[in-house]
């Protein structure tokens, strides 16, 4: 039962992760990329932690899934605005 | 489970791969750091797979330090230097 | 048969060359650092290779503990070099 | 079926990293060449986890995937002209084309053999089966180094003089850094959401630099990728416009550049006063000697990337404490 529920999902993390590939290869600007990057990624990233998680033997290596998975939420989130800050500044100021 | 555990580590190789293409494709350097936020997280969810399937646990704690730095990287690329006068 | 380690020895090996080909052909310091740099992962990409003995069995260690210290020395000496650069344009400019 | 995967797995990681490093080597453009570099370096890790090399791949996140590629950026974002641009060099236009073109093919001739000479050497070395003299004799002895991590117990025990030139290595580079002149200039402070996430990610570098000093007795990780880590927070205060980054006051710093060094001395000597030989821990004391020096090295490891991220001698006013002490 736990097996099967975790290889879904890990099967529904690999298909945010293939989506936001995609996305990234096939959207045609900078600003509509972000989408395919913050959200298609980090529920693919959070589907697949989930999924291990639900397979780990410890509780302290379920407990490390979900901090991995909370850090890259907070820290992609902020990075991801910041490039996109970056970016749009220059565009402005040239 | 170890064949699924196998089978998606090579697709998420692959999906890998895909945003490999745009950090070579560019075409501007803010495209490809923000290609290279997606390879980063889709690095974290490879090294967590190889870890299950190669018995590995060490590499969550590579999963780890490579999410953070992901974060530096991307800091590292926009921060603004003072210019001269500026002190 | 263990071809992982084949494939990861060879490629270090076209990896050193073509770090070691910008290194001795660019024109600019930075992107010849780079080439270096790259030439230094092709080493390491040979020396992991020969660690190697296959999945489930435990690697070589000695390889492992000379790649690690070798990394860290690496981003140290570019840092040398990156300032050795700096104050050479700084004194460029000055004439 | 797992070995096919394994197989189709390791193709295109090789695949990935061939090609990025032909791209990040063949653009003239320093800023792509930087960022393809990164890259390469993300896979790098992945590929050192492939190949079960734990310690190396957490190094290789902490500096190929990240501090280099800060060290690199700065180096771009700061001299996009002069030195940089070889272009300018005198009678560098004047070049002859024809000689440029034969000196180029007599450069790559030169990589190809050297590519030729290495492949023929791995070849050989894979031919053989492998005899694991070395890998044997530590695997033998593990139970005596005071560890049980196999690449800690190499690096602060079976071979720990070697560790101990490296860090004298580089505590040279440092020096040499120093030397060459002031630091780069500062960054601007931080908008609101860089400093949110400076609010977090600095105390988790730290928290996980901790943890991997700890646990490099144990499982991977040790001094060099701890030091590594606590550099990171280093930097990222710097870019937050910290001009400090963490470095310990003026006075301090010469010593906690030493730190890793000294330390390994006045173990090796005392030692060596008691009788023993130099470095050679008595087995009962060899895993609290072994994470007493590996702190020190973490910390002078931590404090060395640090420098070489800010290219030459701090101001002395932006150490903390001794602006504070001018002040009284």
């Amino acid at each position: 039962m736990i097996d099967a529920l975790s290889s879904l999902f890990i099967v529904a993390g690999l298909g945010f992760y293939l989506a936001g590939s995609i996305g990234l290869l096939r959207l045609p600007d900078l600003y509509s990329r972000l989408h395919a990057l913050t959200k298609a990624d980090n529920l693919g990233l959070g589907l697949l932690t989930a999924g291990l998680a639900l397979h780990a033997q410890e509780l302290l290596i379920a407990l490390k899934l979900i901090l991995i998975w909370l850090a890259v939420l907070a820290a992609s989130a902020a990075s991801a605005h910041l490039i996109a800050q970056h970016v749009r500044r220059r565009e402005t100021s040239s | 489970m170890s064949e699924l555990v196998a089978v998606s580590t090579l697709v998420l190789m692959f999906s890998l791969f895909l945003g490999l293409l745009r950090v070579v494709r560019g075409p501007g350097a803010g495209d490809r750091m923000l290609a290279m936020q997606l390879i980063g997280t889709t690095g974290v969810g490879l090294l967590l797979l190889l870890s299950l399937m190669l018995d590995q646990t060490a590499l969550i704690d590579v999963a780890l330090i490579l999410a953070l730095l992901a974060a530096v990287a991307a800091a590292a690329f926009t921060s603004q230097e003072l210019e001269t006068g500026d002190d | 048969m263990l071809t992982a380690h084949w494939l990861y020895g060879m490629s270090g090996c076209l990896i050193v060359a073509l770090g070691l080909r910008t290194a001795l052909l660019h024109a600019v310091l930075l992107q010849r650092l780079i080439g270096i740099n790259v030439m230094g992962a092709g080493v390491f990409l040979m020396l992991i290779a020969v660690a190697y003995r296959g999945p489930g069995v435990a690697p070589d260690p000695v390889p492992h503990a000379l790649v690690l210290t070798g990394i860290v020395v690496a981003v140290s000496a570019t840092a040398l070099a990156l300032a050795l650069g700096r104050r050479l344009s700084a004194e460029q400019d000055d004439e | 079926m797992n070995t096919t995967a394994l197989l189709a797995l390791d193709a295109l990681l090789v695949f990935s990293l061939l090609s990025l490093a032909v791209a990040a080597l063949a653009t003239h453009d320093a800023r792509r060449s930087v960022i393809l570099f990164m890259a390469f370096g993300l896979v790098l890790a992945v590929a050192w986890g492939r190949l079960m090399a734990p310690d190396v791949a957490l190094a290789e996140a902490a500096i190929g995937a990240g501090l280099s590629g800060a060290l690199l950026l700065a180096a771009v974002h700061e001299q996009p002209r002069r030195a940089l641009s070889g272009d300018s060099r005198p009678g560098h236009n004047r070049a002859h084309s024809s000689f440029k073109v034969a000196l180029e093919w007599a450069v790559t001739l030169l990589c190809v053999a050297v590519a030729g000479v290495l492949a023929w050497a791995l070849a050989a070395a894979f031919d053989r089966t492998p005899k694991d003299v070395l890998a044997q004799a530590v695997s033998d002895n593990l139970a005596a180094s005071g560890v049980s991590n196999p690449v800690t117990a190499v690096l602060l025990n079976f071979r720990a003089y070697d560790t101990l030139l490296e860090l004298a290595v580089l505590l040279t580079a440092v020096l040499g850094i120093m030397a060459m002149g002031p630091e780069r200039r500062g960054y601007r402070a931080a908008g609101p959401v860089f400093d949110g996430l400076v609010g977090w990610l600095v105390p988790v570098l730290i928290l996980m630099a901790g943890y991997l000093l700890w646990v490099g007795a144990h499982a991977p990780g040790g001094a060099f990728q701890a030091g590594a880590t606590l550099a990171a927070a280093g930097v990222v205060l710097r870019l937050a416009g910290q001009r400090s980054a963490g470095l310990p006051p003026w006075r301090l710093l010469h010593l906690t550049v030493a730190a890793g060094v000294v330390m390994f001395l006045a173990v090796g000597l005392s030692l060596l006063a008691l009788g023993r030989p130099f470095l050679g821990y008595p087995p009962a004391w060899a895993g609290a000697l072994i994470l007493l020096i590996e702190t020190a090295a973490m910390l002078a490891i931590a404090a060395t990337l640090v420098l070489a991220f800010l290219g030459g001698r701090p101001a002395e006013s932006h150490l903390n404490f001794s602006k504070e002490k001018r002040q009284c």
